[in-house]
C-alpha cells in the first residue's frame, strides 16, 4: 500500500471525503478495484507531492464509435503500474438524472467489475462517469451499460451529451417539455456523437425557464429555455398575503424594485399591476412570490446559440437567435429537430477546425448567420439595434420590406386563427 | 488695407472672464444657489441660499443669426429684461430678470417678435445643428434647413413640457456627425462607396493619409490611365465617407445616394442610466430639400410614440429598453432589419446574450 | 437679386427663419452685407436644387495664429462671385456664455463692417461663429474683436474651443467652480490652440454635475464633471410635501424605482432612506425633488478621457480616469492644470497622427495610459474587472502592494487631516 | 476475451426515457405543477395543480463516488424514502417522497451517514468541479481535493439558508475552466508562458495547429538545434495555455508558476439581471495542495462580506453592482491593480464611461 500522506489530510472535515470512498475502494473493493486504486491513490499522492498532473491523453474506443471515452495514460506507470490505463467513459444519464436504486445498483456492479469502481454524477456537461480502466474494460463495461439501455455520450470534436433541469417532472416553473426536447434532438443526432466529424464541440442544454438551472447560456452552443408570451398570471389574494407576512417596504425593496424593466408598480391598496408588454420573462417576481405569480399560458421556448468558453476568442454567451417558437405539437417538435440540425449541418459545413458556433458567427457576424439559416433578423436578438453607422444600407427599403411582409404575414395567421 | 506693413499682434487673451456679463443676482449668489422650479414653461426660477431670487426666460433662436435679429434680441433685453443674455448648449437665448413681474411682458414681447419661448423641462428643445450646404466643405445636405422643418413641426412640443422627458435632437449633414448624439438623430448616410474622380487625385490628395483613414482598409494605391490614384474594395466599404475630406476627389456624395438615417435613444446625462450612443431607427430616406417630409414624418412617429407610452422621467432610449425594441418598431410603423444587427467591432456585446425577451 | 424658390419655402412656420434672416442682410445691409448675402443666398439655393455643397477648403489664417478660421471658396464662384471666400471666424464666449447686450451690439457692429453680418450662437463647440469674410477680412474683424477682449477658438489639429455650463452661476446642483476650472485649463494651453500642432483635434469641456449639460462624456477628449463624496442631503419635511403632492405609487416610480442602484428606499412613515455608499450620484432623485434632496458639502470632480466621434475606430465615450479631485483652493487648481498638461503632452507625444486620445488609450490598453500619466488603478474605472483570464499575472502581488500603500498612505492622510 | 471475435455492435440507444426511473407522483403530475415553498434548509415542497405533493430532501455528496457510497445512498432511498433518486446540476443527489412524515427520518439518516442536507434557497451549494490530477491531461491543480477543503469551509452555509441568495461556486483545474463561471470561481491561472520541450515538438505535436491555436499569434515555427520547433514571443502571450493540450512540449505548468486566481459575480440565471460573466477579484495565489490555505482564505472573506452587506435576493455580482467595486475591496480586504483592468477584445465596453462613480 502506498502511503498518502497528502491526501490523508483530507478525510477529515464535515463535508463526504473522495479520498476515503477512494481508500475504501482500494481496502475493500473486488481485487481489481483494490489493485487499480492502491496505483491511482499513489499517483494522485504524487500529484499532491510534486504539483503536477501526470496523465496523458491518446485514442481508445469502443467497436463501432469514434468517441465517448476519455483516455488516460499514466506517465508514471513505472512507480504505480496497475493504474496505468485509467481510461473514463462518459455514459449519458436519463433526462433529467432520475434514477432508482436499482438502476444505480446494477451500475455499481458492472464498474465493480469491469472498472475501478469509481463513478462520478456528473460531469459539467452531464455525463455519467465511469472512471477508470483499461482499453479492454473499456468496452467491457460499454457492452454491460448497453445492455441494459444505456449509451456513451461525446467526446472530441462531436455532438456532446446533453443536460435538462428537473422541469416539469417537478417544477411550476417549466414552459415547456424538456425531458421531450432533450431527446428529441440528441437521439436525431446520435451520429454526429458518436462518430466525432464536426470542426469541434457542440453542446445542447435544455432549460425549463429563464431561471436556467443548467447554466445553458454560457455553457451550450445551442440552448433551450422556456418562456411564455401572453400575461403573467397574478392571484392578487397572495399577493396580499404576501405583503402582509413580509411588510410593504420589504415588498417593494424585494420585487417592485428588483424588476429589471420597471414593470411592476404596486397599488396603494395592495394589490399588483404588471405592465407585461415591457416585462422581459427573467422570473425574479415569480420566484419571490411562488403562490402569487406563475408564468403565463401561451408557453414556448426561446433559443440561444454560441455560448462557451474562453477558447480562443474570449468567453461567449449564447445569441438569443430564436426569440420565440411554440412546443407543444408534435410538429412543433419536429420544427425544433429540424432546426437543431440545421444549425449542426451549419456549424459542420462552415467553422474552422477548433472553432465553436459562437465563434464562427463572431467572425462572419450576426446577419450572415440569420441568412444562412434562413432567419428572419428581429429585435429580440439585440441589447439594442447597431450604434456605428459603419455600413451600407443602399438596399435597405427591400429589407424593410421583408419585416413589413412578415408582419402582415403574422396578423394574416392571427386572424385566421381566430 | 495699405498700413497693413506693421501687422497688429494678437493680444492672446484666451477665455473671456464672464464675469463682467453675467447678471449681478448671479455673480451675487455664484456657487451658492438652494432650489429652482419651473412657473411655466420657457421659464426657470431659481433661488439663492441668501433668499435672493431670478427668473429665466428661455426662448428659440435660428442659431444662425442676421445682425438685425441679434439687434432686436438686445432691444428687447434692455427694454423689458435687466440688459443680460446668456446662450445654453443648445443655441437658445435666456433673458434673466431679478422680479417675477418682468417675466410676462418679457415672455409677451418676445412671442410677439417671433420667438418661441419655452425648451424647458420635460419639452423637445432646440436641435443642436451644423453648417451643411450653408458653409461646410463636405455636407450631403443642409442643416439650417433641416433645423427649421424640425422645429416648425415640434413648435408645440417646444414652448410646452408634455413630454415624458427632456427630448434633444441633432441633425448632423454629413456622418461625421458634428451634431453628436440625441434622443433623436437626424443624420446623413451615405448609401454608397465614393465614386473616385481619377484626374484629380494626384493633385489634391495626399494618398497614404486617406489610405490610412479609411477604417476597414478597403483604399488601396493604384495607377489608373497611368497616373497614380486610388481604388476602392467595395465589398469592404462600409460607405463611412472617411476618405471625402482629406481627398475631395473621392466622391461620396450623390444627389440620390446620399441618404438620411434616423438613429434613436442618444443620451449624454448620468440621470439613472449612464450616458449611451443613439442606435439606428430607420435608414435610407430620401434627402429631400427643403422639406424633407419623409424626415419629418418618422420624426413625428417616433415624438408621439414616446409621448404618448413613456413614464414621467424616462428618457427615449430608457423607455425603449424598457418596453423593447420590437415594441419601439411595432409603434412607429418602422422596420427591423438586417442592417439593425451591429457588425463593428464589439458587435459582440450588443445583442441580446440572455433569456430576456419582450412580447 | 438671385431668384431662391427652394429658400423661399422655408420662410413659413412658427419658427424664426434663417432664410428670412439672410434675406433682410440682403435686402437691408450695408453695401457690402448686400452683395455678399445675395450671391451666398444665390449659392444655398443651388445647393438645394442640386443637393450638393458647393464649398472647398483652403488656408487662411490671422497674423500670430495658424488657427481659429475656417477658411471657404466657392466651387461655383462663377455665378456667385460675390461669395466667393465665406471664411468663418470662430471666436471664444467668455465661459458659460454670458453676454450682456453692448456687447452682442459691438460684435454685431463689427461684423456688418468686415464680414457678412451672420453670427451663430454658437457651434456645437462652443464658438461664436461670425459667418462669411473673404481674406482681408478676417484680419479686420479679428483685430476689432481681440481689441474688445475676444480671442479665437480652436480649429485643425489644435486645443479646440471648450465649453462649460451655466453651473455656479446659476444651479443649485454645480459642485464646482466651472468658470474658474474652464479659464485656468484652456488659458494655459493657448499656445496649442493657436498654432495647431498636435496630432488631431482635443477638446475640453466642463460639466457642474453628473447631469452633464454640456454633453462632455461624448464630446470632449477631456470631460470634467462635478461630483461630491459624502452624503446626499435630505430635508424630510420636503419629501413628505413632494409625496402630499405627487402621491406614494407615483413618488415610488418615479424617484424609489429609477434609483439605477436601488440605493433608495421609502419607509412606511414617508420619510426617504438613501444608501449614500451605493449611491452613484447620478443625479436622478436630486433632479426630481429639487427641494428635498440636494448633493453633499464634499464636492469636487471626476475626469473622463477620450469622448469623441466615429472616426476611425467608431464612438467613443470619455472613461473615468480621475474619479475624485477636489477643486476649491489654488493648490486644487494648480493640480487640475498640470494634469491637463500632462494629459495633452501625452497626447502630442503618442497619439499617431489623425489618432483622438481616446483611440490612443484603445490602441495601447488602458493600463499603459495609466502608467503613463502615473495614474493608480481605482475600481471607478471601469464597469467592472476583466471577465477574460488572457493576462499575464505574475508580477500581480507586487501590483497589489501599490494598491495596499496606497490605502495606508489615505489612511493616513485622513488620519492626519482630523 | 477470446470470444471477441465477433464484436458486439453498440445498441444506439441515445439518451435513455427518464420515466422509467422516475417518482410516480412526479410523473403523474409531469408539467402541471403548482407553487412550491421550503419547509426547511434541504427540503423542497412542491405541490401539483391535481393537490398531489411531493417532497425532496437534497444532500451534498463528493461526486466522484465509490461503488460503496453509491449502495449507501441506495439503501438510504429504498428504506427511507421511495427509492427514487435524482442527482441535480451540482451534484447534489435529491430524495423524493410522497409523505411528509417521511421527511425527518430520511434526514436524520443522511447526517448520520455524513451527507449534509442542505444546499436549497439561499445557501451554498456543492462547488461545481472538474477532475484535476485524478484525471484529467493537463491540470495544474487538483479539483477534487479543492472542492473537499471548500465545502468543509462552507459547510454551514450548505446546510442553512443564511446566504442573501444562492451561491454558486466553481472551480477548474486549468485555465480551460470546465467548471465554469460562478458567484464566486476558483480557478488555475498559468503566471508564465510556455516553456518549451524542443525534443518533443518533433515527434508530438502538430505545429500548424498550436500555431492556430494561440489567441494572440505569440508562436512562430521555428528550427531549434536543427530540429523543427516552435518559439513563443514571451511579450505577447497572455499564458493563456490554449497551446498546451494540442502540443504537451509547451509546458505550461510550473511547481510555482501555476497559480490560483479568483473571480466574483458570474451569474447563469436571468433572474433580474441578465448572465454576466465572473470577474477579476485577486491572482496569484499559490497552488498549496492539500489544503489551499489562501485560497480558503480569500473565498471566505467574500463569502462573509456578502452575506453581511447585500439584500435579499441580490446575487454576489449584482451586490457589488450596487455597492461598487471599490467597496467590494475594500470589505474583502483584496486589492485592485492595472491587472484588474481589462485589456482583451471588447475591453472598451467594460469601461466606466460615464460620471457613475461609488465611494
Ligand atoms: C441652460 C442649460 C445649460 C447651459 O449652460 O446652457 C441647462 C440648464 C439646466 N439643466 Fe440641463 N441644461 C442644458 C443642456 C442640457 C443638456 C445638453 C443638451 O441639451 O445638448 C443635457 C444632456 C441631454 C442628454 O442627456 O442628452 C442636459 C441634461 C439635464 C438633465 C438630465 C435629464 C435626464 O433626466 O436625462 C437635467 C435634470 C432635470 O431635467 O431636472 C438638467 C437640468 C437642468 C437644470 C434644471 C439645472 C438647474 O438646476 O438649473 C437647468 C434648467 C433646465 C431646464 O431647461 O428646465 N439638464 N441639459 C442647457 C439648456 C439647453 C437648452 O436650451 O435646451
Ligand atoms: C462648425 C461645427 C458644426 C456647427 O455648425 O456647429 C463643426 C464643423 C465641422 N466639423 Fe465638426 N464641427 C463642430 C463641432 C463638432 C463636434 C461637437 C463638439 O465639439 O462638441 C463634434 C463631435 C465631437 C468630437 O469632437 O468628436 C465634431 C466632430 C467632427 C469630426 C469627427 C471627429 C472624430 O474623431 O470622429 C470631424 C472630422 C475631422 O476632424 O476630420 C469634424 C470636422 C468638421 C469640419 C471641419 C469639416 C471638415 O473636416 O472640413 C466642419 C467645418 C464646417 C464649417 O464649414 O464650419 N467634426 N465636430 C462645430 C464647431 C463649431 C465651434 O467651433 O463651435
Ligand atoms: C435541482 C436543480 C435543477 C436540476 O435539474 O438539477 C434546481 C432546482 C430549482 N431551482 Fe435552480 N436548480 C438547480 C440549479 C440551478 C442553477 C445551476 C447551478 O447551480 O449550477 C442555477 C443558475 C445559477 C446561476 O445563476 O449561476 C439555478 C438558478 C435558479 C434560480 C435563480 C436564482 C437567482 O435569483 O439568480 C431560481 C429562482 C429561485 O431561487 O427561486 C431557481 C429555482 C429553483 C427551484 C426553486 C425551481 C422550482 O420551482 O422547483 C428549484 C429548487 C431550488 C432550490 O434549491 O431551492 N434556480 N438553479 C438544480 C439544483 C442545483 C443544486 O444542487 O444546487
Ligand atoms: C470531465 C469534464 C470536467 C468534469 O470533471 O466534470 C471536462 C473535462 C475536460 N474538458 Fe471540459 N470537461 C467538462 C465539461 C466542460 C464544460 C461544462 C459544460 O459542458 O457545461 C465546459 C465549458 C463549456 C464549454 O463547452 O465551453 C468545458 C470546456 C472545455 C474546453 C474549452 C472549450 C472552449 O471552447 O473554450 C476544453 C478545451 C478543448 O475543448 O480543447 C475542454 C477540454 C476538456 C478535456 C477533454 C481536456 C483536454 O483537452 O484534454 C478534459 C478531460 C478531463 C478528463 O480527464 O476527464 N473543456 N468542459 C466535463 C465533462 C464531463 C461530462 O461529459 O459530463
Ligand atoms: S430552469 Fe426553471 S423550469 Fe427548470 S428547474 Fe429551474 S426553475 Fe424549474
Ligand atoms: S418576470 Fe422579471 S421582468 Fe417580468 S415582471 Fe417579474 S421581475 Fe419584472
Ligand atoms: S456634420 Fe459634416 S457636413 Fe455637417 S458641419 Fe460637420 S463635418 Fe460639415
Ligand atoms: S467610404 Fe469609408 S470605408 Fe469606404 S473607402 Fe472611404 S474611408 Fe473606406
Ligand atoms: S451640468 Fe449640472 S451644474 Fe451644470 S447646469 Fe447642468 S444641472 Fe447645473
Ligand atoms: S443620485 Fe442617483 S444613484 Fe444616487 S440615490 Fe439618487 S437616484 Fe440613486
Ligand atoms: S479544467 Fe482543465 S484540467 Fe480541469 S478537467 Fe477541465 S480541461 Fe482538465
Ligand atoms: S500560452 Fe496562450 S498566449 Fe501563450 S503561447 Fe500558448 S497559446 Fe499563445
Amino acid at each position: 500500500v502506498h502511503p498518502t500522506p497528502h491526501l490523508d489530510q483530507l478525510e477529515d472535515g464535515p463535508w463526504p471525503s473522495f479520498v476515503t470512498g477512494l481508500k475504501r475502494l482500494r481496502d475493500e473493493g473486488t481485487d481489481s478495484n483494490r489493485r487499480i486504486m492502491n496505483d491511482l491513490l499513489g499517483q494522485l499522492n504524487h500529484s499532491y507531492e510534486k504539483r503536477l498532473g501526470f496523465w496523458k491523453g491518446g485514442t481508445v474506443s469502443v467497436f463501432g464509435y469514434g468517441g465517448g471515452i476519455i483516455p488516460r495514460f499514466s506517465e508514471v506507470a513505472s512507480q504505480f503500474p496497475e493504474s496505468k490505463e485509467f481510461h473514463t467513459l462518459r455514459v449519458m444519464p436519463p433526462a433529467g438524472y432520475h434514477y432508482d436504486t436499482e438502476i444505480l445498483r446494477k451500475f455499481c456492479d458492472i464498474w465493480e467489475e469491469h472498472g475501478s469502481g469509481l463513478i462520478a454524477f456528473h460531469g459539467q456537461s452531464g455525463d455519467i462517469m465511469f472512471q477508470g480502466t483499461d482499453t479492454e474494460g473499456t468496452q467491457k463495461a460499454f457492452d454491460a451499460l448497453n445492455e441494459i439501455g444505456f449509451d456513451l455520450g461525446g467526446a472530441g470534436p462531436a455532438l456532446r451529451t446533453a443536460m435538462s433541469c428537473v422541469g416539469h417532472a417537478r417544477c411550476e416553473q417549466s414552459c415547456y417539455d424538456e425531458v421531450r426536447a432533450h431527446r428529441t434532438i440528441i437521439n436525431s443526432l446520435l451520429d454526429e456523437m458518436h462518430r466525432p466529424s464536426l470542426p469541434y464541440k457542440f453542446k445542447f442544454k435544455f432549460s425549463g425557464c429563464a431561471n436556467d438551472c443548467v447554466n445553458a447560456i454560457h455553457r451550450a452552443d445551442f440552448a433551450v429555455i422556456g418562456t411564455w408570451r401572453d400575461e403573467i398570471k397574478i392571484n392578487q389574494d397572495e399577493v396580499k398575503k404576501h405583503i402582509d407576512k413580509v411588510g410593504r417596504k420589504y415588498m417593494i425593496d424585494t420585487v417592485v424594485n428588483m424588476c429589471p424593466t420597471r414593470a411592476i408598480s404596486l397599488n396603494d391598496d395592495d394589490t399588483l399591476e404588471i405592465d407585461n408588454p415591457s416585462c422581459v420573462r427573467c422570473m425574479h417576481c415569480i420566484n419571490v412570490m411562488t403562490k402569487a405569480l406563475s408564468p403565463g399560458d401561451d408557453r414556448g421556448i426561446s433559443i440561444m446559440i454560441g455560448g462557451k468558453r474562453s477558447l480562443k476568442i474570449g468567453d461567449l454567451m449564447g445569441i438569443m437567435v430564436v426569440p420565440f417558437m411554440k412546443l407543444e405539437t408534435d410538429e412543433d417538435f419536429e420544427k425544433l429537430e429540424e432546426f437543431a440540425e440545421n444549425v449542426v449541418e451549419f456549424f459542420a459545413d462552415n467553422a474552422l477546425e477548433h472553432e465553436r458556433v459562437g465563434e464562427t458567427i463572431d467572425r462572419i457576424g450576426l446577419p450572415a448567420f440569420l441568412e444562412a439559416l434562413e432567419i428572419e433578423p428581429d429585435p429580440n436578438m439585440v441589447n439594442h439595434p447597431r450604434t456605428s453607422c459603419y455600413v451600407r444600407t443602399d438596399d435597405f427599403d427591400d429589407e424593410a420590406d421583408k419585416w413589413f411582409e412578415r408582419k402582415a404575414r403574422d396578423a394574416g395567421l392571427q386572424i385566421s386563427a381566430e | 488695407m495699405t498700413e497693413a506693413a506693421t501687422p497688429r499682434m494678437p493680444d492672446e487673451v484666451g477665455v473671456p472672464d464672464p464675469f463682467p456679463y453675467m447678471h449681478p443676482i448671479m455673480k451675487k449668489n455664484y456657487g451658492n444657489w438652494d432650489w429652482h422650479d419651473r412657473p411655466r414653461p420657457g421659464v426657470l426660477h431659481h433661488v439663492a441660499k441668501s433668499g435672493d431670487e431670478i427668473w429665466t426666460v428661455r426662448a428659440g433662436t435660428q442659431r444662425q443669426m442676421d445682425v438685425f435679429t441679434i439687434r432686436k434680441l438686445c432691444d428687447i433685453g434692455d427694454e423689458y429684461a435687466d440688459g443680460h443674455i446668456r446662450f445654453t448648449t443648445r443655441s437658445n437665448i435666456e433673458y434673466m430678470v431679478d422680479d417675477e413681474a418682468k417675466v410676462a411682458p418679457l415672455i409677451e414681447k418676445l412671442q410677439a417678435e417671433g420667438f418661441p419661448v419655452g425648451g424647458t423641462g420635460a419639452s423637445v428643445s432646440m436641435v443642436s445643428h451644423t453648417q451643411g450646404w450653408l458653409h461646410c466643405d463636405i455636407p450631403g445636405t443642409d442643416a439650417s434647413g433641416v433645423v427649421k422643418g424640425l422645429m416648425d413641426l415640434l413648435h408645440d412640443e417646444f414652448v410646452q413640457e408634455k413630454m415624458p422627458n427632456r427630448v434633444r435632437i441633432t441633425t448632423s449633414c454629413c456622418q461625421i456627425n458634428c451634431g453628436g448624439q440625441g434622443d433623436i438623430a437626424v443624420n446623413v448616410q451615405y448609401t454608397k462607396p465614393p465614386k473616385i474622380n481619377h484626374d484629380l487625385v494626384a493633385n489634391v490628395c495626399e494618398r497614404p493619409a486617406v489610405v490610412a483613414r479609411c477604417p476597414v482598409a478597403a483604399i488601396r494605391p493604384a495607377m489608373v490611365n497611368g497616373k497614380p490614384s486610388l481604388e476602392v474594395d467595395e465589398k469592404k466599404c462600409v460607405c463611412c465617407g472617411a476618405c471625402y475630406p482629406p481627398c475631395p476627389p473621392m466622391q461620396i456624395n450623390g444627389d440620390d445616394s446620399t441618404k438620411i438615417a434616423i438613429w434613436v435613444g442618444g443620451k449624454h446625462s448620468n440621470a439613472r442610466s449612464k450616458p449611451t450612443f443613439h442606435k439606428l431607427a430607420v435608414a435610407n430616406l430620401p434627402n429631400n430639400a427643403p422639406h424633407w417630409p419623409e424626415v419629418k414624418d418618422v420624426v413625428g412617429k417616433i415624438i408621439n410614440a414616446y409621448k404618448k407610452d413613456a413614464k414621467h422621467w424616462e428618457r427615449m432610449g430608457e423607455w425603449i429598453e424598457r418596453i423593447g425594441w420590437n415594441r419601439f418598431f411595432d409603434m412607429t410603423g418602422l422596420a427591423f432589419t438586417k442592417h439593425h444587427l451591429d457588425t463593428w467591432t464589439g458587435a459582440r456585446k450588443t445583442m441580446n446574450m440572455s433569456a430576456h425577451i419582450h412580447f
